[in-house]
């Protein structure tokens, strides 16, 4: 019997907990199919009803972290708007309908040993996957974590565990400040001998990376949120303009991306 | 009664189908060969194409409602160069026959588009002439039965193939539409397109969709949408495939009983991407149940 | 913002009304004085009636759908003689103006039962021009706007008090139906009626209503109306009312941004009787919180 | 400040049990406006969402039992479609929100002294409260309860505990037959000097009551239902005709009934 890599599977939620104001980190049960996600990809959840309504779509949420072994599906979500507030009430016990695992991830090319992570807020959800690859690679991780405040900084702990060297920054002291960060990310690319970068989580960010991506002539990666319908390419409401080979190509984010090559995505 | 007594297998005009349930345009493309065995179908039906390639509509394209969802996505396509270069030959691998929609803004191009597209692999060719987005204020030519009736009868002229007339909700008077594509000489007619709406940010006072207005589908237009294929049961004698809010084994018997011989499946898939395989399922599960060996019995079964 | 800054009162036509928002006809009677003090209301909107006793569809009369329902209650009448004699003093003592809604079959009884209306206690008309389960298949006045013209011109003639007309959904061109309405001489559009629909009971084969067809309304049409307001605000300089789908202050503030003047709230209150304060105090907390002095500076908003 | 008879209730489900096949036993914690509710009168039920689908309409129940000290009120109920079988997941500690309380009761005129209830199925849960006021009231009740089978017979350890003399009648023995209940509901008017009728719950057993109701030339009231959608007069989806003073005339179940004078009722 073909199996089929994308599926709908029915998970039980272990723990949903607050880790943060207005952020939470998901822990579900999730049968073996669901276990087969690389970092990058990402699962479009059927979010509960929200005072008696059911949202229509799916919401979109990165893969967070594995364990095969334990059958565990970890996502890393912040409360928006009905989806996941709906998702925010969650009890251990409840079922869950995710729907994966989508896209395409993030691919390492084997020369790259050193790799900067660049994330904002709960961005740092899509790359944390990438780190916990990357050390059972063997290769060292650099992750810069960005959030408003000390308070909403996230993984930090998960990040340091996996082996990364963790530089966080934030709004309230002014270490975010876009200078700031470029001053110190060019620190980092030039002593660390960096070999690619990665982004997710804000359109400022993802600017400086491509600057420094294109200043040190370095290789990189983008994960991209677009709102979605169907997940698996066949609606085209995720389409975006991207730069390849040299002409603007619309591409769906769902099946193309999210995750792209750095210079490729268009910011405008 | 057992499962392989059941009968599913409907037919389209001259084209027999092995089972009702196909998706609906622009809710399908062999994305989904990565969920499920594509050649359960009984028919694939594709994204509508234009003669040129086109980008669609602005970002947002998207905004979900109560029961159901407005897209803008517009018509983006590569045009139909790329169309039989490409993507024609990635379907020649399933036994489902081929259903390939089309659209254009004038009737001289859209019967030049037909032409092009009456190629082998193709088993039946869907004239959208309902989309909403098109055309300004969401006019179409399935909007009136004179703009019908001239389109269709130029596409009738173009092809040799299956022509289904894709009708648009949009209208005062969907029978007199019906009656005006099957005087044109249609072979079905699919009923219907999605239902133009729009909804406004009221942080930010600016319409949900960068095109402003969209189409609704989904389960909160089925009531609509099951009146339409009954309306038009009664006003034309060729064969319906309805299509508007189906997510359901009930609500496909639903269509029939109210006068398809087929429908089509599209919002429901993005939700459960095995919606189709199971509507096939649970069809046959249904007529076991109500002791009814041909599908086919069922169909205008409510107008009796 | 304090909330006593916050003004509420709108314009319809010469009519002043302290805040937006009303019951659609059909969906509200003085029975509602035992839930909540009807005088919040901005104005008071009753249940249409017709010249001669009438006793409604046939039961079932009612289905509910994905976030909807639909109804084919019909026009259950007592007649004008027994609403002027027993029902129209009843509303006398309520400060809210009062809007009668009327229909008949012809465009003659139509008038005359416009005229017999115009009496003190009544503030506006609403001419029901639309009501889907009146006219065979759901025809109507409102379908076309020739129809509406003529009957629109007659009821013009028949009485000197604010006349409202109430547009139909099951048109394909509501704009232009609505530019008939206003070149009649109506003071402003109700926009609009409910959508025709059915539904099929897929264990006996019937339909689910008794009258086979009914009304769609509820949560699942408000894109549908909203984008039908925003139509009709662009083609017509007189006042518009809302009505379909509204539930929240949110969706009261929709519509006017889409160019509603004020609102009609039909489902809601049957499964939250309250719905109308709720949404008049919401309204005001949505203005607090947006800075917004006037609800008049939120109408059309959307259109700039 | 004014308050008014009909309102939402929040109520707090304290136990939903099963108490035969398909039949269950909801006891809520209710507000004390929502106590005020009459034998006959009826609440209207938000039913949480179904396989993550909102049932649009409420849908209405009897009152079935009052505790005003306690703060309980209880309604019993058969799992039928898609509301009532999302009311049956309901758990200890959920929410639910009911309006009412709805339409005209049962009215008892002072002369009654024995009063003769015949319910078919759930339709005892209408009666129970009347009962219950009967007790009070110093009355004697005989109830006739007629179910499908023994193990559907509901309430008759509760209506011999309000001190009503319980007669039961199955399809399954042949006893519930209309001649059999017929014979012995004519025994029962005669010996007992029954002084009203009250039935709910079967077309069959209504017709039998008026039957009784002008050979005995006896009054009574019937309880009904029709599919409602606001329950509160507005909106005239419960309206069917009955015979009042010798014209057929429509009324509203939900405001002039759904308690009716037994004879007005048109069963065709
Ligand atoms: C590939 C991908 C991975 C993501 N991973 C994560 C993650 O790991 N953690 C996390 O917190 N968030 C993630 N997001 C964003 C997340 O999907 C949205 O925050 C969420 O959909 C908001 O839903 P809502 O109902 O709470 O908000 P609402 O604003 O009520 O949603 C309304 C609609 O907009 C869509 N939408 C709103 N915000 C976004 C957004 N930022 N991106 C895409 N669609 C959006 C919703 O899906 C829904 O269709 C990801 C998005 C994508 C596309
Ligand atoms: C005044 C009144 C009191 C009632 N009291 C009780 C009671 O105490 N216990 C009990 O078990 N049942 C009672 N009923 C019947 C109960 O309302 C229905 O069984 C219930 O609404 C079925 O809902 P559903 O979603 O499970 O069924 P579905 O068949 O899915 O319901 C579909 C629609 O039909 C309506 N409907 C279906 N059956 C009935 C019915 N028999 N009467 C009215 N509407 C119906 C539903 O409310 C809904 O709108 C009462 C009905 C009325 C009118
Ligand atoms: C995202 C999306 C894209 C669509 N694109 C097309 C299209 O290209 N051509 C067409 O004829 N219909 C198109 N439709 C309309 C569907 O084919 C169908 O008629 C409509 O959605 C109603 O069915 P549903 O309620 O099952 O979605 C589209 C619908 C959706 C939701
Ligand atoms: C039960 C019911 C009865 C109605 N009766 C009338 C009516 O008598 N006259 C009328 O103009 N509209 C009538 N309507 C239509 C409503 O006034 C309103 O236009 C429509 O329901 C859409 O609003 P909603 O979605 O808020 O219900 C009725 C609607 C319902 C649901
Ligand atoms: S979300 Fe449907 S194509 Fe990407
Ligand atoms: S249920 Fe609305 S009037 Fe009775």
């Amino acid at each position: 019997m073909t199996t089929y890599p994308i599926q709908e599977h029915p998970c039980t939620v272990l723990t949903n907990e607050m880790v943060a104001p207005q952020y939470r980190h998901l822990m579900l049960r999730a049968p073996g199919a669901a276990l087969l996600a690389q970092p990058g990809q990402f699962f479009n959840l059927l979010c509960p009803p929200d005072d008696h309504t059911q949202p229509f779509f799916r919401r979109p949420m990165s893969l967070y972290r594995l364990e095969r072994e334990k059958q565990r599906l970890h996502f890393l979500y912040k409360v928006v708007g009905r989806g996941t507030r709906a998702l925010a009430r969650m009890r251990p016990g409840d079922e869950l309908n995710v729907l994966g695992p989508l896209g395409q991830g993030f691919s390492l090319h084997p020369n790259w040993k050193t790799l900067l992570l660049a994330a904002r807020g709960v961005g740092v959800a899509t790359l944390a996957p990438l780190a916990e690859a990357a050390r059972d690679q063997g290769r060292q991780v650099i992750a810069l974590c960005s959030a408003r405040t000390r308070a909403t900084l996230l993984a930090v702990d998960y990040l340091h565990a996996l082996g990364a060297v963790v530089h966080t920054v934030t709004d309230d002291d002014g270490s975010a400040s876009m200078p700031a960060v470029e001053a110190f990310l060019q620190g980092v690319i030039v002593e660390e001998k960096v070999d690619a970068l990665f982004t997710c989580g804000s359109k400022r960010l993802l600017r400086l990376m491509q600057k420094l991506g294109r200043d040190y002539d370095l290789p990189g990666q983008a994960a991209l949120e677009q709102q979605m319908a169907c997940g698996f390419g066949v609606c085209h409401g995720c389409v975006r303009p991207f730069l390849r080979h040299g002409r603007v190509v619309d591409l769906r984010v769902c099946v193309e991306g999210p995750v792209f090559d750095l210079q490729e995505v268009m910011t405008l | 009664m057992r499962e392989e007594d059941v009968s599913l297998s409907v037919e389209i005009g001259d084209l027999r189908l092995k089972n009702p349930v196909m998706p609906a345009s622009g809710a399908f493309s062999d994305d989904m060969a990565r969920i499920f065995d594509l050649d359960v179908l009984g028919a694939h039906v594709l994204k509508t194409i234009t003669p040129q390639p086109r980008r669609g509509n602005p970002q947002p394209r998207l905004h979900e409602t109560a029961a159901g969802m407005l897209n803008s996505i517009g018509i983006p396509s590569k045009g139909v160069k790329h169309f039989l270069a490409h993507t024609l030959p990635r379907y020649a691998r399933y036994q489902a026959p081929l259903v390939v929609s089309i659209s254009a803004d004038t009737a001289a191009e859209f019967a030049a588009l037909c032409e092009q597209v009456s190629v082998p692999g193709v088993s039946a060719i869907e004239a959208n002439i309902s989309c909403p987005n098109l055309e300004e204020d969401g006019r179409a030519f399935a909007m009136f039965p004179e703009s019908t009736l001239k389109v269709m009868r130029r596409l009738r002229e173009a092809t040799e193939l299956p022509l289904w007339a894709k009708l648009s909700p949009n209208t005062g008077d969907i029978a007199a539409v019906a009656q005006a594509a099957a005087a044109a000489g249609a072979d079905a007619l699919v009923v219907a397109n999605t239902i133009l709406g729009m909804a406004i940010d009221v942080e930010t006072f600016r319409p949900r969709l960068g095109a402003v207005m969209g189409g609704l589908s989904g389960p909160a237009i089925k009531p609509i949408h099951v009146r339409m294929v009954y309306q038009c049961r009664r006003a034309v004698d060729i064969p319906i495939i309805g299509v508007g809010g189906i997510s359901t084994a009930e609500d496909a018997a639903e269509y029939l009983l109210a006068g398809a011989s087929a429908v089509q499946v599209g919002a429901a898939s993005f939700i459960h991407p095995t919606t189709m395989p199971e509507i096939i399922a649970g069809l046959r599960a249904y007529m076991q149940r109500k002791g009814i060996s041909r599908v086919e019995e069922l169909i205008g079964r409510a107008l009796a």
